[in-house]
């Protein structure tokens, strides 16, 4: 497994720098457009993790761990969980029960990108908590690979 | 006997689920239970055209919630099994 | 308020997770602090339901998000808090806070503590959300959360290699168990459009015993068994005991396999009430019964402590289920109070064992002895556990086993059938069996000759030994009151358990419930009577015994060594293993019943062959044990 | 065409099943595990089916003539699929220890624990 990843390939390095951003992109409009189009915070966080194994595909170990740092990872996903609980949450504080979705009627009509109330907002949430959360998986297992590579070597 | 059991066993779930299958399998046309009465009201109540995310995020939100922290869970194990333990001990 | 209460202690558990969490890996005592509070804050919030569904016999019905029934239709997910649940919620929270302090200290020597509390509390909080919900699906995520954060705490020390092959056979076998659970509420949505308890409850009540039923049913029972490790099952437990920290394995025999027979407990006797099924019954006392001998005999023949207590667990939840499936007020109370009194004392002992592998670094039985004098409070309350455990008066183990023998009889007076009379007599040898191996463990690592390289071992810090004087007084407390504890804990959650149409009448609305049950609404008369069993009456007893033997022991009456005789210094009189004088040959305790074990060796070597440690034949007991139920369900269910 | 869905995903979960029990591999084992999961969201997906039912997502929001099939099992699908994945990885990290621990993946040999 070790010797196929060949990361200084010229295609490979090419073709991640290409699809990258349309990952980003896509994945991000998957996130924001939960309530409207098929697919949702899981889906879309999911595609935007693809990003990080893009990454590792494209340029290798090194510039993995520069770009992106686990452990703000781990407390982004935190954070994430945080933020739906919270949302959650908002219900009893107007005075409603849990998980009640209370900003339905204060936020746009239906069909508009800012509608549907904490829907919106705990796709978001779910978004961002899966991609950091796959993102952080996702360099766990190449950290394996490396050490591999080294033992090998 | 491992063999016979691995075999009688497998048998039995396999027969009773396809006669089970078969007797479930009945081509529903209409609505019936929940359903019809989430799909009426998911305009009005949440605001949001996709029913299944309104399923998802507002009436099962709770079931979303425990979802994610599955995720959760899962992550931190895996990050706490492929740790550097302790060495020697 | 009320109504937001058991929310907000579930929440709080898993919100402490994720503080905790942030807090990251350097500040230890900040996360202790939010540990701690967390887990306080959780056990008042499940206190204070206390008076209201307990004493005044309220349910507390909670819609999340406000989405109620639309045209006799559970819409939403629902919490409902009976006396059951609130039952199994207290053991959960209590378990969680002592646990939760002894991993202060415990956990001290290793590292990524971060992730061990994050972990700890996950589970904490998904067995309370999975005792407190009102709906199937949400029972399925409930008890994955739980599973994972198992199989993660099992394989937390990842530096043995136990560890890993203990998780991993957990994480099979656990995963085959969720998947029938899945498959069980998958089947019951096709059929019912609905996932909501008490509307299933509702609509079974009428509805034929299909074939698609009974195998939602077999399928359930099939997977709640693999969670609560009843036997053809178990076979993962004593692994996965074993290799996590104590106060984890704490929390296995406390609420990992209480949230198995709590399952099991929901469905048979709430959900498919309807069926009253005797068969079902007969099953689950089948089951009950062989869980019980065979964990028993297996911990006989253990040599490593913490193992050892494993299979005593595995034992104990065989008499909750036999209790169980006896179906009766009186054998319901014995279940539900053995549940209660397992945690207890189980929980008392594997703090112990954690506390000698905190001291010594092991827990082989042959390289461990004399530790009481180096640990005398430990020794002293290993003790209080074993007495409890074995079922000795005035501790709380007597009281539940009493009830147990003493329903299992009234079932057979009752039935005619001497077979629940073979029950009863199976359950006081297993008892007998119990003692025997805590007298096995006791002599070999707290008594006898204390090796050379445990010389300095130490008493456990304050802050674990804080919670097993708890756990001790608990113990105690539950012996010496068992009128109190039952009037006030075990008789509603019985009272609970018997009327499944109240659970509908307040989740889905009265109207809706006379609907369904148009002759009404029974609530069966509670009667239980403990013969022969006076408490107050025993402790006199003891007490006046303890003085005589004091007395005795005092003027000098009583000296062992007069009973050997005057010529004691004669060599006839020593004992000799192989050649050599006792005193430099220790007795190690594994073979302080090697004459039993002679004599059986057929059954234990058949015994250790099941459990090969092969992980593919461990999917297959899982496998084939459904099969049979369902099997058993289809052939004679009519 | 119902028909079909059912019995195949009571076919893939006893293959599953079949290969949990009897392979040796533990990476095998994880596959037996992930087919028992697929099996299982077939039917979740194919319990939600109705005859000539679309999408269930609404074209504009004052829409009136719809016919969808029903929403419920498919949120508990994404559900299932979410903690299939998650036992995947979860096993998958076991497996990367129980190579480095034992050397091997052949279930045969990593029975330290028995008895």
């Amino acid at each position: 497994m070790d010797k196929n990843i060949k990361v200084k390939n010229v295609i490979v390095k090419t073709a991640a720098d290409f699809f990258m951003p349309i990952a980003l992109i896509f994945g991000l409009y998957v996130i924001l457009h939960g309530h409207l189009s098929p697919g949702g915070g899981f889906q879309g966080g999911v595609i935007v993790a693809a990003a990080v194994v893009l990454v590792y595909l494209g340029y290798g170990h090194e510039t993995t761990e520069n770009v992106f740092n686990e452990n703000l990872l781990k407390k982004s996903e935190t954070f994430a969980a945080i933020m739906y609980a919270g949302f959650a949450f908002l219900g009893i504080f107007y005075g409603a029960n849990f998980c009640r979705n209370v900003l339905a009627d204060k936020m746009g009509a239906a069909g508009e990108l800012f509608s549907s109330g904490t829907i919106f907002w705990m796709n978001f949430s779910v978004g961002f908590k899966v991609l950091t959360g796959i993102g952080f998986l996702s360099l766990i297992f190449f950290g394996l690979l490396k050490e591999k590579n080294n033992e090998s070597k | 006997m491992k063999k016979f059991m691995t075999f009688f066993s497998l048998t039995v779930i396999l027969v009773t689920g396809l006669f089970v299958m078969k007797s479930m399998a009945v081509l529903p046309a209409t609505y019936d239970g929940v359903a019809k009465i989430l799909v009426d009201t998911t305009i009005e109540r949440t605001r949001a055209l996709n029913a299944v995310t309104a399923v998802v995020f507002d009436s099962r939100g709770y079931d979303t919630l425990g979802e994610s922290f599955v995720l959760f869970t899962a992550i931190s194990c895996s990050a706490a099994i492929l740790r550097k333990g302790l060495k020697g001990r | 308020m009320t109504n937001h209460l058991p929310i907000i202690a579930i929440q709080v558990l898993f919100l402490g997770a994720f503080i905790s969490g942030l807090v990251g890996y350097k500040s230890n005592s900040l996360r202790k602090f939010v540990i701690f509070l967390a887990t306080g804050t959780s056990l008042v919030l499940t206190l204070m339901l206390f008076k209201p569904v307990m004493m005044e016999g309220q349910i507390i019905s909670y819609w999340m998000g406000n989405w109620v029934p639309v045209s006799d239709w559970a819409i939403g997910i629902g919490l409902e808090v009976d006396q059951l649940s609130l039952f199994f919620g207290l053991i959960v929270t209590v378990t969680v806070f002592l646990g939760a302090i002894y991993s202060f200290k415990y956990m001290s020597k290793d590292n990524g503590q971060d992730k061990y509390y994050v972990v700890f509390m996950m589970l904490a909080g998904s067995v309370l959300g999975f005792v407190f919900t009102g709906d199937l699906f949400n029972m399925y995520v409930m008890i994955e959360i739980m599973t994972f954060a198992a199989v993660g705490l099992t394989a937390f020390r990842n530096h043995k290699a136990e560890s890993i092959e203990a998780a991993f056979k957990y994480l099979v076998v656990g995963s085959i168990g969720s998947s029938l659970i899945l498959l069980g509420t998958v089947v019951m949505y096709a059929q019912f459009k609905t996932l909501n308890l008490a509307q299933i409850t509702a609509l079974l009540n009428n509805a034929q015993h299909t074939p698609v039923i009974l195998f939602a049913f077999a399928l359930m029972i099939g997977g709640y068994a693999v969670k609560a490790f009843i036997v053809p099952c178990h076979v993962v437990a004593p692994d996965a005991y074993a290799a996590a920290p104590s106060s984890v394995s704490m929390l296995f025999s406390g609420i990992v396999n209480k949230a198995g027979i709590y399952g099991m407990i929901r469905l048979v006797f709430v959900v498919f009430a309807s069926m009253n099924l005797p068969s079902m019954q007969f099953l689950l006392v089948f089951l009950g019964t062989i869980t019980m001998f065979i964990g028993v005999t297996m911990a006989l023949a253990q040599s490593d402590f913490k193992r050892l207590l494993a299979f005593h667990s595995i034992s104990q939840i065989g008499y909750v289920l036999t209790a169980i499936g006896l179906s009766t007020i009186l054998g319901l109370t014995g279940g539900l109070y053995h549940a209660l009194n397992h945690t207890l004392f189980k929980g008392l002992l594997f703090l112990c064992a954690g506390a000698v592998l905190y001291s010594t670094g092991t827990t082989d039985l042959n390289k461990l002895g004399g530790l009481a004098k180096k640990m005398p409070q430990t020794a002293g309350l290993f003790l209080v556990g074993a007495f409890a455990i074995s079922g000795i008066p005035p501790f709380n183990g007597f009281v539940s086993k009493w009830l147990v023998y003493q329903g299992t009889f009234a079932k057979s007076m009752e039935t005619n059938n001497p077979g629940y009379v073979f029950v009863t007599i199976v359950a006081l040898i297993v008892s007998v069996m119990t003692l025997a191996s805590f007298i096995k463990v006791t002599q070999s690592v707290f008594f006898g000759q204390l090796p050379k390289e445990f010389e300095n071992a130490e008493e456990v810090p304050l802050s674990m030994r804080i919670p097993m004087w708890i756990l001790a007084a608990l113990c105690l407390v539950a012996g010496i009151l068992p009128t109190a504890v039952i009037d006030y804990l075990i008789k509603p959650a019985v009272l609970a358990i018997k009327s499944a149409g109240n659970y509908v009448a307040v989740m889905m609305g009265q109207e809706y419930a006379t609907k369904i049950y148009t002759e009404g609404i029974a609530i069966p008369k509670y009667d239980y009577a403990m013969a022969g069993w006076n408490p107050t009456s025993w402790l006199i007893l003891f007490g006046v015994l303890l003085i005589a033997f004091a007395l005795v022991a005092l003027t000098g009456g009583f000296n062992p060594r007069h009973i050997v005789g005057a010529e004691n210094n004669n060599a006839k009189f020593d004992v000799f293993f192989s050649g050599e004088a006792a005193e430099h040959s220790h007795v190690a305790g594994n073979d302080l019943f090697w004459g039993l074990k002679h004599n059986l060796k057929g059954y234990f070597h058949f015994m250790h062959d099941v459990h090969n440690g092969v992980v593919n034949d461990y999917a297959l007991m899982v496998v084939s044990t459904t099969a049979l139920v369902m099997l058993y369900l289809f052939l004679l269910v009519k | 065409m119902l028909l079909e869905n059912y019995l195949c995903s009571i076919v893939l979960i006893v293959l599953g099943l079949y290969a949990i029990i009897t392979k040796k591999n533990a990476f095998k084992i994880v596959i037996g595990m992930g087919l028992v999961d697929y099996g299982i969201n077939l039917m979740l997906v194919s319990a939600g089916f109705r005859v000539n039912g679309t999408a269930p997502i609404f074209d504009a929001p004052t829409q009136t003539q719809y016919f969808f099939v029903d929403p419920v099992p498919q949120a508990l699908t994404l559900t299932s699929i979410v903690i299939g994945a998650c036992v995947t990885a979860l096993a998958l990290s076991l497996v990367v220890k129980i190579k480095e621990h034992y050397g091997t993946l052949d279930t045969d040999k990593v029975r330290r624990l028995n008895g």
